[in-house]
């Protein structure tokens, strides 16, 4: 559905901000993009809406060459994609309820009857119902995010561009945004090209993810496999800090491993079955237990001490993945 | 001196009171409904704009910078056949609303171009992220937004406007400012001239009154 | 003469304040003569009646060559300057002049009659009008008569006071405009045979040199009327004007 | 029409070139040492504004407001003793840039006042919450922050100032525009207008041309 | 240090934002604010700098009342307290390096060499060296957001005001920000209030933590408390969604129960001890393992089933704190 091939953009003199990617979101995909702070994540974003147009390579999207589109072709294309920016970009003059309605007004195929309840259903959504007559200055961050993204829905796109589009809400509502869209990307076939910094948002609403360094794309993959076998330095430098992964939060004696389940497997009682009858000493230095968007896992970093260590670790490796780390 | 406001005619007063508003409301309402367009096509051609153009905007800024330049007095005299073309007259209030219109516009113009300016990007960029017009930009997202900016320079340039018409005497349209320099000025009654520029005064500030509280009403912030 | 001459700054240079047509032209012709006599000329040219006035008055300009006595004497009135005719040069009739009509008592009822709106020209526009049995004035001798002293309107003409340059300009959106002659030769009009009624040379409006009392006996001053009214200068003015500057002197 | 350009004489042109720039020059620099600072002072001292202050912003509005009302060549009138005691004369170039300078600053403080108005709240807010005083924040915030703003209405405002000069042949200043009414406009020598007319066409050009060069130079967008 | 004494704030006809809050931070404390969007963080934190006017109630500061400061006393007040702020609030018209002296310059007491060297540091400090000349048009949003936080650093402030101060750095960035925030704090005794809506920033770095619910304080404690054992619905509706606490990410057989283990107990092979010998089925349901600021910390949610489950349910109940769920 996108697709960027080589795509570069440079700004003056500058070092290129994206520097040759290339890279495919199928049709009713979630994709995430994640990268350190300046990686280029907003300026690729704003390459597929061609906000900032690219200074070489091409974007294709539904297998149209769109890089040389101009006028009502552009202005097509843009009607069916939906973008939250990361500034906002809210209309300082204009109402919650009246920037709500604008792309509908702008795009001229629904009643003033349909608009209003349209925008009263959406700002119940992202729970600003309260708020509709408020002016922009008047609202907190994450009230004006909201207002982003009920209007970035407001047209029912079929592309939905999202530039850090829960970093200004607390967990409980960016989980409620996300269930949004998760439903969606499963009822309508929304496509979804989301950057974020947050891992737990590419954790629970991602299909696959590419990880963006110095404007290009250094790993890229399905969710899990990226989280918990991150292979380029970047990816693991970015997951570790989001979940405490390189420095183990506790000391103990024994051997570490690093012990991977995914899928069915995570939800046995691995654990028991590996240690029993058995004299070992198994410690939890560190774990995460989750899901991704369609699968558990279990990953724990233990020290495995006692007479019969290399028995319960034959086990577990029976089970599971196992690495084997320095002490 | 035998006593102020000797030389007073009140009923000349009245009338030209009559004169300078008749003037300043034809004026200043064609002024913005020619100026704004203007403007905003000054803007939009504008380096780095949405219909960039070089041509075009050295084409505009050509025309507004000589209706600038040309003395308003000249102007009056050189637009004499248009203004009869198209009021009929060249004479009195009427006859003086053309050459003022054309006098202010540009300078309106240019004001609003400022303003426009002034209008953040990124609500610009959200704007055509949905795919609008540049039509549908400019009046769902530039004027909107850059509303108390616009309204500011009504504000200045009805003040200007007001200052012009004393000029309009030279086509005998009257006015304040006409009998300020006629009466106050030529013939040296002081009381005259202090009047006169008391209601030009009393004019300026209702007009600035209203301009501010317009603006704080669309300063949503 | 306590202010001595400032504008000039020595004995040698005479400052003039004029405007400038005709008055700067004919100062500007007796130039190279007086300059041989030993005497500058410093020409200053304004397009306004007041200044000139000022100027003479706080003595920043030695003399001014631009007003007619009618006017010099409202301004004194009003100014409570005194300032003094030195000497009478020239005579710029007014005149009146249609493209509607071809004469006078051809004028409809209602006609619209254009006349400047300066206080001086404006009422010797209407002295005129009075003259020919158009308008009848509350005092037909004051100069300084504006519309409302006008007492009989039998024709029921509509004044319309416009600045003097324009008038010319309008001739063909009124019945009647009444001109000052200077205007109406840098219009390409010929006051001669263009004019409905005109000012004779008896007209009191004849254009003087003005200065301060002590001016009178200047030799400089003097040198100057000399030149003015030579009879170089008298044919250089009917020659230069063709009747519409008619010399005074 | 025996050829174009036999009424102009050259040198007139050049000396009336060289007295309007003068004046232009003269007062334009002034007009903007004063404006700038009385822009500053009713914007403070306006509503909600760090130094609100009713009575003092009322005063200061009257006061522009005043200077905007009275036509330009009562001004040049009424100034005469205030400008003989400023610059010794209130002949010639120099006697015209006193009520130029009057004329124009109160204008221009209008248009610095409506450009501080855009500058964004919350940098002012960053600024004031480091402990800035009044003055650093006008120094180190506002100012810069609007600066693209306040070129723009300087180049408007020199715009002005050359079209008011042409008032000032009133005290014998000469100039562009004075030898368009003398010539072009009392003596009906048409070339003598079109090419004043050119004259500040042109100069007008140069301004707004070096004025919207400054404004993208600041505007760091 | 800061304390807030019945603290209102109302905007014109609203609901109040701020409505009674009351609280201390010590000096030298990291304290925490979290709460949903729009519950009246950011209004809150500008009442302590008095960006904001209480409609009622006190401010203290260092035991003075700074509620009725005006002109000279005001602004001593404000040179010793740095902000960052959500919306960034930097100046569009000056570089990077020129928004970070900016403070100094004002402050007036150091050299510009001195000014320049800081500069320098702080920008080395935020990963910004390379991008001291561009103007902030230029920076990507969080780049925008560490220009702000060098810039609060720059006076050595004794209280620091954040709000939302690492809300657009991706995880790698965060951490490096709050491992210098956290050095300030245990080196030169910063006083640091923290608005965030980010839990793993408040488990990291914070040594208390208030939420706010709709302008009032609704739980306040020490965060480890606040985290394993939140009582008010608000709080533990901001840790699940944050931490999936309140629904299993899987099911499994069996009793379940919630294990909690803080200090140096969670740090013991606390589960093999349980199950020794017996003959029990463990299956982590689902687990956070961590360490707050200073205690190592362990939650795990257990299915337990086999023969001798309730005995090794005693062996954990010995050790750690035991909460039974309904199945
Ligand atoms: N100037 C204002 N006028 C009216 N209401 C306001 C104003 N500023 C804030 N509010 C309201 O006050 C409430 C609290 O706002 P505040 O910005 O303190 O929230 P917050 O807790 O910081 O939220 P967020 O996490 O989204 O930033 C919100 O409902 C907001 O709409
Ligand atoms: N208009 C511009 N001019 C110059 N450089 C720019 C411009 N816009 C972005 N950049 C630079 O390009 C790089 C990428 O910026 P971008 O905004 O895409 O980063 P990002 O990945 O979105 O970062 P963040 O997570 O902080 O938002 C940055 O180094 C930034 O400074
Ligand atoms: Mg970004
Ligand atoms: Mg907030």
């Amino acid at each position: 559905m996108i697709e960027l091939q080589d795509v570069h953009k440079r700004f003056g003199g500058e070092a290129a901000a994206v520097a040759g990617v290339s890279l495919t979101v199928a049709r009713g995909e979630i994709f995430g993009v994640i990268g350190r702070s300046g990686a280029g994540k907003s300026t690729l974003i704003r390459l597929v809406n061609l906000l900032e147009r690219p200074s070489a390579g091409r974007v294709l999207i539904d297998g149209q060459d769109v890089t040389a589109l101009e006028g009502e072709g552009l202005r097509a294309l843009r009607r069916r994609i939906g973008m939250i920016f990361q500034q906002f970009g809210l209309l300082g003059s204009r109402s919650v309820a009246e920037n709500v309605a604008l792309p509908m007004k702008l795009a001229g195929d629904r009643s003033g009857a349909e608009i209003k309840a349209r925008v009263a259903a959406l700002l119940e959504r992202v729970g600003l119902a309260d708020h509709a007559r408020k002016y922009p200055a008047q609202l907190s961050g994450g009230q004006k995010q909201r207002v982003g993204i009920a209007r970035a829905l407001a047209t029912d796109p079929a592309i939905l561009l999202c530039d850090e589009a829960t970093s200004a809400l607390d967990p409980e509502t960016t989980r409620s945004i996300l269930a949004l869209l998760d439903g969606l990307n499963r009822e309508l076939g929304l496509t979804i090209l989301l950057i974020t910094h947050e891992m737990d948002v590419v954790r629970d609403i991602c299909d696959r993810v590419a990880v963006l360094d110095r404007g290009r794309v250094v790993e890229i993959g399905a969710v899990a496999d990226l989280f918990l076998k991150p292979s380029h330095p970047v990816t693991r430098a970015l997951i570790a800090e989001a979940e405490h992964r390189e420095t183990p939060v506790r000391q103990a004696g024994g051997r570490r491993v690093r012990v991977t389940l995914t899928g069915a497997a995570a939800e046995t009682p691995f654990l028991t079955e590996a240690t029993r009858g058995l004299e070992v000493d198994l410690t939890i230095l560190d774990g995460r237990i989750g899901r991704t968007r369609d699968r558990p896992y279990s990953q724990l970093l233990l020290a495995v001490g006692g007479r019969d260590a290399e028995q319960a670790l034959a086990r577990l490796a029976a089970c599971a993945e196992l690495e084997e780390l320095a002490a | 001196m035998s006593g102020w406001f000797v030389n007073i005619d009140w009923r000349d007063l009245g009338q030209a009171t009559l004169d300078t508003l008749a003037m300043l409301g034809g004026s200043l309402l064609l002024t913005l409904l020619l100026g704004l367009p203007l403007g905003v096509l000054l803007f939009l051609t504008g380096r780095r704009q949405l219909l960039a153009n070089r041509a075009a905007n050295a084409l505009l800024a050509a025309i507004v910078n000589l209706l600038r330049s040309v003395p308003f007095v000249i102007l009056l005299i050189v637009m004499i056949p248009l203004t009869v073309l198209l009021v009929g007259t060249s004479l009195g209030v009427a006859g003086a609303i053309p050459p003022l219109v054309v006098g202010a516009a540009p300078f309106f113009a240019r004001l609003v171009e400022t303003a426009l300016r002034e209008v953040d990007r990124n609500t610009v960029e959200a704007v055509q992220a949905m795919g609008a017009t540049t039509r549908q930009i400019v009046f769902r997202a530039l004027l909107p937004e850059a509303t108390p900016g616009i309204i500011a320079a009504a504000t200045v340039t009805a003040a200007a406007l007001v200052s012009f018409t004393a000029m309009a005497g030279v086509v005998g349209a009257g006015g304040l400012g006409d009998l300020a320099i006629r009466f106050g000025y030529q013939r040296f009654q002081t009381d005259v001239m202090v009047v006169t520029v008391a209601a030009l005064l009393l004019l300026v500030q209702l007009l600035q009154t209203a301009g501010d509280r317009l603006v704080l009403h669309f300063t949503r912030r | 003469s306590g202010g001595g001459t400032p504008a000039g700054g020595d004995a040698s240079t005479l400052s003039v304040a004029a405007t400038a047509v005709p008055h700067a032209e004919i100062l500007e012709h007796v130039k190279p003569a007086l300059e041989k006599q030993g005497l500058k000329l410093d020409i200053h040219i304004f397009n306004d009646y007041v200044q000139p006035n000022l100027q003479v008055d706080q003595r920043r300009i030695d003399v001014n060559y631009f007003q007619t006595k009618p006017y010099l004497d409202e301004f004194n009135k009003a100014r409570g300057t005194k300032l003094e005719a030195i000497a009478g040069i020239h005579i710029e009739p007014l005149g009146g002049y249609s493209q509607r009509v071809k004469r006078l008592d051809a004028l409809p009822q209602g006609a619209t009659v254009a006349i400047p709106n300066e206080g001086s020209n404006g009422g010797r526009a209407l002295l005129l009008l009075a003259k020919a049995g158009l308008i009848g004035l509350r005092d037909p001798a004051n100069p300084l008569s504006t519309v409302r002293d006008i007492v009989v309107n039998p024709k029921n003409l509509k004044i319309r006071e416009l600045e003097s340059a324009t008038l010319p300009r309008v001739l063909d959106q009124v019945d009647l405009a009444m001109i000052n002659t200077n205007y109406a030769l840098d219009a390409k009009l010929n006051p001669v045979r263009d004019a409905l009624l005109i000012e004779d040379s008896k007209s009191p409006y004849v254009n003087f040199l003005v200065g301060l009392a002590d001016k009178r006996d200047d030799p400089r001053v003097k040198k100057l009327v000399a030149a003015l009214t030579s009879a170089d200068m008298r044919s250089f003015i009917e020659r230069t004007y063709q009747g519409a500057v008619v010399p005074a002197f």
